[in-house]
C-alpha cells in the first residue's frame, strides 16, 4: 500500500433495500474501509436505498443484524457526508421524520454534482 | 481512435459469480482487453459473490467456459495482483491454506493465484489506480 | 380452484403488477422478504377486491413497518405462511 | 386456523446462495414451521445459486448466522432428503466424494447430508408433492 | 421415484432475457426434464423472457451457448405448448415475424387460465 | 471533467432512467450485456443531445440485434469500452 496517506474521494450510491439483498450491507462494508483508511467519504441514498434509514428496525426476526444501527453510528468512523435523494423519499411516500438518520435532502443535480467531484465511485 | 492513448492502471472489481449472471464473463474480457492495448491492472478485486471466480473445485461441461479457469491462466500469465475479499469468501467457502487449517476444513477451494484480504486492498486500489471499474 | 402467489422484491421491481395481470379471483397474494414493502403505502394495485392481501410479519418487523402496515392487509408469520400453501391448490413464487 | 389442517407434502426449492439474498434464510424458515405444524417435506431441491447452501466448507463470524450449518443440522435431525442439481453445483464448486476422485479435485465441498443427481429428481418432487414452493 | 409415470401439468414462466443472468437457461433446463419425464409442459414467455426468442442470435460472441437454438428444437422433445405473452411484445416494439419460434400469442387472460390449471409452475 | 456510465440490465429494471437524471453534459452511457436491448427501441430517454450513447458490440451480436440497432448509438467493441473508459476521468456502473 504504498500511498495509502493520500486522500481520495469515494462515493458510495446505495440503492438497494436492506435485507433482501446483501447490496445495502455490502455499500456499508466499503464506506466503512475508506473512512478507516482516512478517504473523504460520500454515502449517497437513492431508490430503494432510502429504505435502509427507516426507524424501528428489527432483524433479529430474520436472524440478521439490524442494518439501520450500524448506519446511525456513521459519524464515529467520521463519515459525515450523507445525502438522502428526496425524490427517492417522495416516491416512497416517506419524509425525513420516517427517517433514523439525521442527514442532507437532496436532489438529483446536487448528487450529480458529487458524483462528478469524486475519484471513485461504488454504485450498489 | 481505439488506439492506446497513454498507459492507464484500471482496478477491476467483480462482483458477480461467473454462470449466474453474465457480469463475471464482462470482466473477464474487459480485461483481456486492457491489457492488450498496453495498459495494466493494478488490481483485480473479487467482492460478494465475485469471489465464486477464483474456487479451483470446479468441473465444467466440455462445451461450456471454465471461467474460474480462465481467469487463473489469465492471471498467471500476466502476473496479475488478484485478491479475493476475506469477509466475502470465508462464509461462501472460499478457503485457502490458512483458512483451512484453522478451522480444521481438510479442503482449500482457493485458486493459488488469487490471495484472500481485507477491503482495506480494495480501497488502496482506488488510491492508486487511474481507473475503477465495477462489473456485477 | 385456487393459488397462493409470493411476491418477494421492492415494489420498484414492479412484480405485482405482473403477478396481478395473470391473477384469477379468489387468489391470494403473500408480500415476503422486500416484498413487504408494498404495505407501506396505498396504490391502486392494492384496490383489488377479489383477491386477498397477506404480509408476513417477521419481514414486517425486520424493515420497521410493523406499524407502517396499510390496515386492509392482513399480517400472518411464517406458520400462517405454511397454512396458506396449504388452503390453497398452487403456489407461483415471483422473485 | 392456523393449526395443521391435514398432513401435506411439500417440495422446497432453493434458487439462492445464503448472505447474497434472504431466499435462502426465508425456505429455512418455511421448512422449519412446516415439519414444526406436521406437515413432511417430501424433498429439499437445491438449484441454480441454491447450491451453495450445501457447502461445508464455510467459515462464518460469531455474530453472523451460519446458513450452510443450520441447514445441515435441520436435514440430519429430521431425516430431510436433500438433493442438489448436478449441473448447478459441480461448475459452482460444490462437489461431491465422487466428482472429487473423478477429477482429482482433493477436496470435498458437499456437506454429507446432502446428495447431488438430477433434474430429474425436481420433476419426480414435482409429481409426488402436494406443494412445490420456490424461494429465489 | 415411485410414480414417475403419472402425468401432471408444470409450466414454466420465463421472465427474464438470455445471457445477462442464467433465469433464461434455467427455464430451458426444467422444460426439458419435465419433457423427458413424460409431463405436460406449458412454456410461457413473459415480460423479457421474449428476448429469448429474438432471431439472428449467435453468443459465440460472448462466449456462451445460443440459447435460442436450443428453444428451436423444443418439438423434438415432445414441447409443443408454447405461449407468448402478447402484451410483452408489444411493450417492446416487437411483432411476431421478428421471432425465430412459432409459438401461440396469447392475452394475460389466458395464461391466467393456464397458470391456473397447471399442477406446478416454475417462475423464473 | 466527463464520466463514463455503463448500465448493464434491461430497460424493464429502469436503471437509465436513475442514471440520466444524475448525468451532466459531456458524459457518456455505455450499454452492455443486458443493457444493449436499449438500442432495439426508440424512446425519449435516449433523445438527450447532451449525452453520447454506445453500445458494445459482442453484446448486440449474442442477442440477434446488430441489424437492430438505433443509427443514434454508436457502437464498439471491447477495445473500444477499455478506450472511453480511460477517455473519461470516471467511471460509475449501473447494474
Amino acid at each position: 500500500m504504498s500511498e495509502i496517506n493520500s486522500s481520495k474521494t469515494v462515493s458510495i450510491i446505495s440503492r438497494q433495500a436492506p435485507y433482501g439483498s446483501n447490496r445495502a450491507h455490502q455499500s456499508l462494508d466499503i464506506a466503512l474501509a475508506a473512512a478507516v483508511f482516512e478517504q473523504a467519504v460520500n454515502y449517497i441514498f437513492m431508490g430503494d436505498g432510502v429504505y435502509q434509514l427507516l426507524g424501528n428496525q428489527n432483524a433479529t426476526s430474520i436472524q440478521s443484524k439490524t442494518l439501520v444501527n450500524a448506519l446511525e453510528t456513521l459519524d464515529l468512523y467520521g463519515i459525515e457526508s450523507i445525502f438522502i435523494d428526496s425524490q427517492s423519499l417522495r416516491e416512497r411516500n416517506l419524509t425525513p421524520k420516517d427517517l433514523a438518520l439525521n442527514a442532507s435532502i437532496v436532489s438529483r443535480g446536487e448528487i450529480a454534482k458529487i458524483v462528478r467531484a469524486s475519484d471513485s465511485v461504488f454504485n450498489l | 481512435m481505439y488506439g492506446a492513448i497513454l498507459n492507464v492502471k484500471f482496478t477491476v472489481v467483480v462482483h458477480s459469480a461467473p454462470y449466474s449472471t453474465q457480469a463475471a464473463a464482462s470482466a473477464y474480457r474487459f480485461t483481456k482487453a486492457l491489457l492488450e492495448q498496453g495498459h495494466d491492472v493494478y488490481r483485480l478485486f473479487f467482492f460478494g459473490d465475485g469471489v465464486h471466480n477464483t474456487s479451483k473445485l470446479t468441473v465444467v461441461a466440455q462445451d461450456d467456459t471454465n471461467w474460474q479457469q480462465q481467469w487463473d491462466k489469465l492471471i498467471e500469465l500476466q502476473k496479475l495482483d488478484s485478491v479475493v475479499c476475506v469477509t466475502s469468501a470465508i462464509k461462501r467457502g472460499i478457503i485457502d491454506e490458512a483458512e483451512s487449517a484453522r478451522h480444521e476444513l481438510g479442503a482449500v477451494s482457493l485458486s493459488s493465484s488469487s490471495e484472500i484480504s481485507g477491503l482495506g486492498q480494495l480501497i488502496d486500489a482506488t488510491i492508486n489506480s487511474d481507473r475503477v471499474i465495477n462489473f456485477g | 380452484m385456487s393459488t397462493l402467489h409470493t411476491v418477494s422484491k421492492a415494489p420498484s421491481f414492479r412484480l405485482l403488477e405482473t403477478c396481478l395481470s395473470i391473477i384469477q379471483a379468489g387468489d391470494a397474494v403473500l408480500f415476503i422478504e422486500d416484498g413487504v414493502y408494498h404495505c407501506q403505502q396505498s396504490t391502486e394495485l392494492l384496490r383489488n377486491s377479489e383477491v386477498k392481501f397477506y404480509c408476513l410479519r417477521e419481514d414486517l418487523i425486520a424493515r420497521g413497518l410493523i406499524d407502517r402496515k396499510l390496515d386492509t392487509i392482513e399480517t400472518v408469520n411464517t406458520q400462517g405462511f405454511v397454512d396458506l400453501c396449504v388452503q390453497h391448490d398452487g403456489i407461483v413464487n415471483w422473485f
